[in-house]
């Protein structure tokens, strides 16, 4: 069962990547800027925009399962979560690479201390403590339980993390998508949305191996345990 | 409460066990208006304009130091493994706890402040009253997630950076509003219309924080 | 009949890489004594760890007086003394239990107080701080703030440690009249003598399992001995 | 020279057991900066102005944080009491100490270094060169008072704020010129007269310092 | 004659208002095994930290050797099992070893180490650290770091804590051939037994005093532990 829902993923996946660097690059208009390489910067909108989405995706995900694992107590609640975190932290990452590749050209530097750009630091930051919290402690249900607290509070975080930020004059564009999407014009408009599914299809694809990964690990230890007893 | 109250009570008690803790405290509080002071030899007219982040970084670090001292008491011989076999509420302990830090860490704040205040040659107006309610709420959202996320880092080897890595960013939030009022009441100017929703917000997060911590805080004990 | 005082079923530990305790299943009646006996590293306090709750088991299931070693009532009926002092050195020895009367909502805690220093032969130092006490002395401390809410189930792991003679016989005393009063007691030592003194139950721990269950009367201490002193290496190695 | 090295060698084992410390060291200093930086909303003009102070209050609370962390360790199990006994020099354990705190430091400014550039996006020169002595010269300063007296410090049950009292105060005339250093480099501009001479300073108070510290070492350990 | 290993005179200590020695004049000859015997609080350990210079005592004057207790070779002739561990928790068993024998400039160190593991039967746990031992992990550990040098004076308090009784079989053991190679050993312990199996020479101290000094042989062991068993509270008010 497992292998072929995998399988299949995979074979989207491709399908879904393949094209949407197709649409990405030879069928979606260019815009129009004042040089060539803010042109092919722009390219960028369409990684740039659906990791941070599915970045914030992911961090949901970590909170549910949190709050699944304290009421359930079951190992897998655990391991999404963590999972899910790892993406999560991935993901931003991506956000806060392709981020300055495209301020560059556009903005002439690299990273000002902007709203969202710092907001997004921030984001990346409490996750990175989350699994730094994790690594510093031993396997057991304690660290199950201290991780699913601070996966519970980090999330809680942030919204306010981006509402806070909106004390700030914004160097970053705002809200594309929901101010209108006049200036997403139609095949603009639809290279996002397939890219963001094709984003959507990655991390679920990921977060199933990952955590097939480390349920595998689980069982390996336990072997591992009996074997040294026997 | 009276769970909580002991547990404040015996906080305080350790902490105050020597009357000379709290010139301590007072020097220290001294002694980082006067590191920032001499670090930055800049112009007054840039102090002042830096000066409410100053006084919030002072904050914080005493903050941190308050934090870091209340969870490592628990710590030394055990106390925390008999925090989770007392038949009591976590939530409690988490009150108390939280109650001993606030109370101490508003004690620094009380003894930087007018250290802040002449450094700066500020003066004193009505005004500056308003400061009361925004370094209560401040501290409150300071205090509130850095009790609960102390006893997370207690736990771990590599205490005090852990804490500071899950601590700053969750906090920076309420640290920035915290920052931007104290820079309102400072100024001198009007305080205009954003001063007060914003005030209601930090105290509407800290109220949120709170709750949450109170609620969550069985689960640490716990193993 | 009544639920027992405890009851293991199946109880595994393992810190990581290291085993500490394998399919233990233990039931002990309200009011027995037993001993836990068990070389260097058996598992012996990981189990009593396990039946306070401080600590979870990686399976198996824990039961209180039919529940959750976690619920309150669990807890307020718990005392636990471990290697751990679970105390503050830098109160006084008055502060402590003042402060642990409070949190187990103790009645009529002075009296208690005053009753439990006595006790331990503390009295003269209550208004020291334990930070200046003595091992001994500490330990004593433990002891008293460990029966100062008058538990009914009791876990010493050790408890006998850095006491004089004098204060092993009063522990001794002590111990017996909590027998005498239908209390449950769990006993960790290396010494078999006292725990033959004491208890009529005893289990010994090897290769994190339990190797052995029987009664102290029906066993020859030789026999005991015998299998305590099983080879060190060869019980962690497998 | 060897039981300094053997010291050292079981500090730094301790400190980089996992290799997750650096990481947490490095995001550690990562949000050291980024908590300057929300909390002084300021023009980017002001910001340059106080770069040299940021910096090395920066580098001053990564130190403290290295001090204390490494003498905790010391304390935990009666270690400080078994240094006592043992048959060594008490200058080379001090060295031992000086060396391990000084190179987690160092570490620590290496990692704040390049944060540092890109947010104030400073544009790196030859001359930049010169900030390698000045940092070296001001944090062997630092450190070969704060070994000691952390030493002192770790015998208190206050010992984060005790250090705090008897370091800063005495460090203070090295972090000033240390920041006025830095500013003369990151200034831009020639290097004045002034720049040497007052290096040479330093230094030699880094000397002094290290001379009395390792010759009163002894006397700190015994009873 | 040869200087006496260990030469005590009038020494006197106190904590503030709290007295933990009186005048305390003491000799031990190279070779000698003493057991220092005293109720909880009588000033053993502090005799035994001042003995090893750790603690300077009020007054009085101390010898070690003919010389000060803090000189260089003394400190390298002696050996400490103290309350405290003396070791590093984040570091393995093995690196606590190679550490402590690194600073005593222990000769071939890494035989030395492989010697005193096996002897404490934890070369199995030499890559684990001390943190995750057990409590009498870490005593068979701190045995081994104290042995580790060759001293020639040992200052043992209460070294048997947390033993199993293998383990305390295996210390006994150790201790007798210590004995029988001319080392000093002086003994704190409140096992009454143990040290008459192990010392010829006792003291007792008691109202921070040594209110006895006798050869084990020469006294009924009743009688020691009839002298031993005094009050506590009288002893510690006056
Ligand atoms: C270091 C740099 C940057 C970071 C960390 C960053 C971060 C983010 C994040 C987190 C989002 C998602 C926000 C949301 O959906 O609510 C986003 C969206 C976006 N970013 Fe960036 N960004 C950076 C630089 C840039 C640059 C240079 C541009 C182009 C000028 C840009 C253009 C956009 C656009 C157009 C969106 C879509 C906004 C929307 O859909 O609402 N970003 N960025
Ligand atoms: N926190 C921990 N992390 C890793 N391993 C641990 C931990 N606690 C205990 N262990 C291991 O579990 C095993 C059992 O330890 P435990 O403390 O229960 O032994 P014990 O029977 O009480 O021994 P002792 O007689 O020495 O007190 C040991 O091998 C020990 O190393
Ligand atoms: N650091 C200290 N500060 C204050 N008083 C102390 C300190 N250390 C010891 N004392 C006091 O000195 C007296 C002797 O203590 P010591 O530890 O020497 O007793 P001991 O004979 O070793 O007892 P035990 O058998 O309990 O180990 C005690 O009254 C103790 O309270
Ligand atoms: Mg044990
Ligand atoms: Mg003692």
């Amino acid at each position: 069962m497992r292998p072929t829902i995998d399988k299949t993923l995979l074979i989207v996946l491709l399908i879904t990547f393949l094209t949407s660097i197709f649409l990405i690059f030879n069928w979606v208009p260019q815009i129009k800027a004042s040089n060539e390489a803010e042109q092919i910067a722009q390219k960028i909108f369409y990684f740039h925009v659906p990791s941070a989405w599915l970045g914030f995706m992911s961090f949901f995900v970590v909170f549910v399962a949190s709050v699944a694992y304290l009421a359930t107590r079951q190992r897998r609640w655990e391991l999404i979560s963590v999972a899910s975190a790892e993406i999560g932290v991935l993901f931003i990452t991506l956000v806060l690479i392709t981020g300055p590749i495209w301020a560059k050209p556009v903005w002439g530097i690299w990273w000002t201390w902007d709203a969202r750009l710092t907001s997004s630091l921030i984001l990346w930051l409490i996750y990175v403590a989350f699994l730094m919290l994790r690594r510093y402690l031993p396997d057991g249900s304690k660290r199950a339980n201290l991780s699913a607290v601070v996966g519970i509070i980090g999330f809680i975080d942030v919204p306010i993390v981006y509402y806070s930020i909106r004390w700030w004059e914004t160097q970053h564009p705002n809200a594309v998508m929901a101010s209108g999407e006049g200036s997403l014009a139609g095949p603009m408009f639809f290279t996002f949305m397939f890219s963001l599914a094709t984003f959507t299809i990655l991390y679920a694809y990921i977060l199933r191996k990952r955590y097939q990964l480390l349920e595998l690990e689980d069982t390996l230890n336990k072997q591992f345990k009996e074997m040294e007893i026997l | 409460m009276r769970t909580a109250f002991s547990i404040l009570q015996k906080d305080l008690r350790m902490e105050f066990r020597s009357k000379e803790s709290i010139l301590a405290m007072w020097i220290f509080s001294l002694l980082i208006f006067v590191i920032f002071n001499f670090t930055f030899e800049v112009s007054r007219l840039v102090m002042l304009e830096i000066a409410p982040g100053l006084l919030w970084v002072a904050f914080i670090f005493s903050g941190m130091f308050g934090l870091n001292h209340s969870f490592a008491v628990e710590k030394e011989d055990g106390n925390l493994r008999s925090m989770a076999l007392m038949p009591v509420d976590g939530g409690q302990i988490y009150l108390g706890k939280f109650l001993s830090v606030t109370i101490i860490m508003l004690m620094f704040e009380f003894l930087i402040f007018p250290i802040f205040i002449i450094f700066y040659d500020l003066q004193l107006s009505f005004q500056m009253f308003l400061l009361i309610p925004v370094i209560l709420a401040g501290t409150i959202g300071f205090t509130s997630l850095g009790t609960i996320l102390s006893a997370v880092a207690v736990h771990t080897r590599n205490q005090q950076i852990l804490l500071s890595l899950l601590l700053w960013p969750l906090v920076s939030p309420i640290i920035i509003w915290s920052v931007n009022l104290t820079g309102m009441v400072l100024g001198g100017g009007e305080i205009g219309a954003v001063f007060f929703p914003l005030l209601i917000r930090v105290a509407a997060f800290d109220v949120i924080f709170f709750t949450i911590a109170y609620m969550l805080f069985d689960f640490i004990l716990e193993d | 009949m009544a639920v027992p005082a405890l009851h293991l079923e199946k109880v595994s530990k393992d810190f990581g890489r290291i085993i500490a305790l394998r399919n233990i299943d233990l039931k002990v009646e309200p009011g027995e004594f037993l001993s836990i006996l068990g070389r260097n590293g058996a598992g012996k306090t990981t189990l009593l760890n396990i039946i306070s709750g401080v600590s979870r088991p990686s399976s198996g299931s824990v039961q209180l007086f039919g529940t959750d070693p976690g619920d309150r009532e669990n807890k307020a009926k718990l005392a636990v003394i471990s290697h751990e002092m679970f105390l503050y050195g830098n109160l006084t020895a008055l502060e402590n239990l003042e402060y642990y009367g409070r949190m187990y909502s103790v009645n009529d805690l002075e009296q208690r107080i005053k009753t439990v220093l006595h006790e331990v032969e503390l009295t003269h130092r209550r208004f020291d701080l334990v930070a200046a006490f003595s091992r001994g002395m500490t330990q004593r401390l433990t002891i008293a703030r460990a029966i100062l809410h008058q538990p009914s189930l009791l876990l010493l792991d050790e408890p006998f440690t850095g006491l004089d003679q004098q204060a092993i016989g009063m522990l001794i005393d002590l111990l017996k009249s909590q027998k005498e009063l239908g209390r449950t007691i769990l006993l960790t030592t290396h010494d078999l003598h006292t725990a033959k003194v004491l208890s009529e139950r005893y289990i010994i721990l090897e290769k994190h399992q339990i190797m052995q269950d029987g009664l102290m009367t029906e066993t020859n201490p030789d026999e005991i001995r015998k299998k305590y002193f099983s080879p060190l290496e060869k019980a962690e190695m497998s």
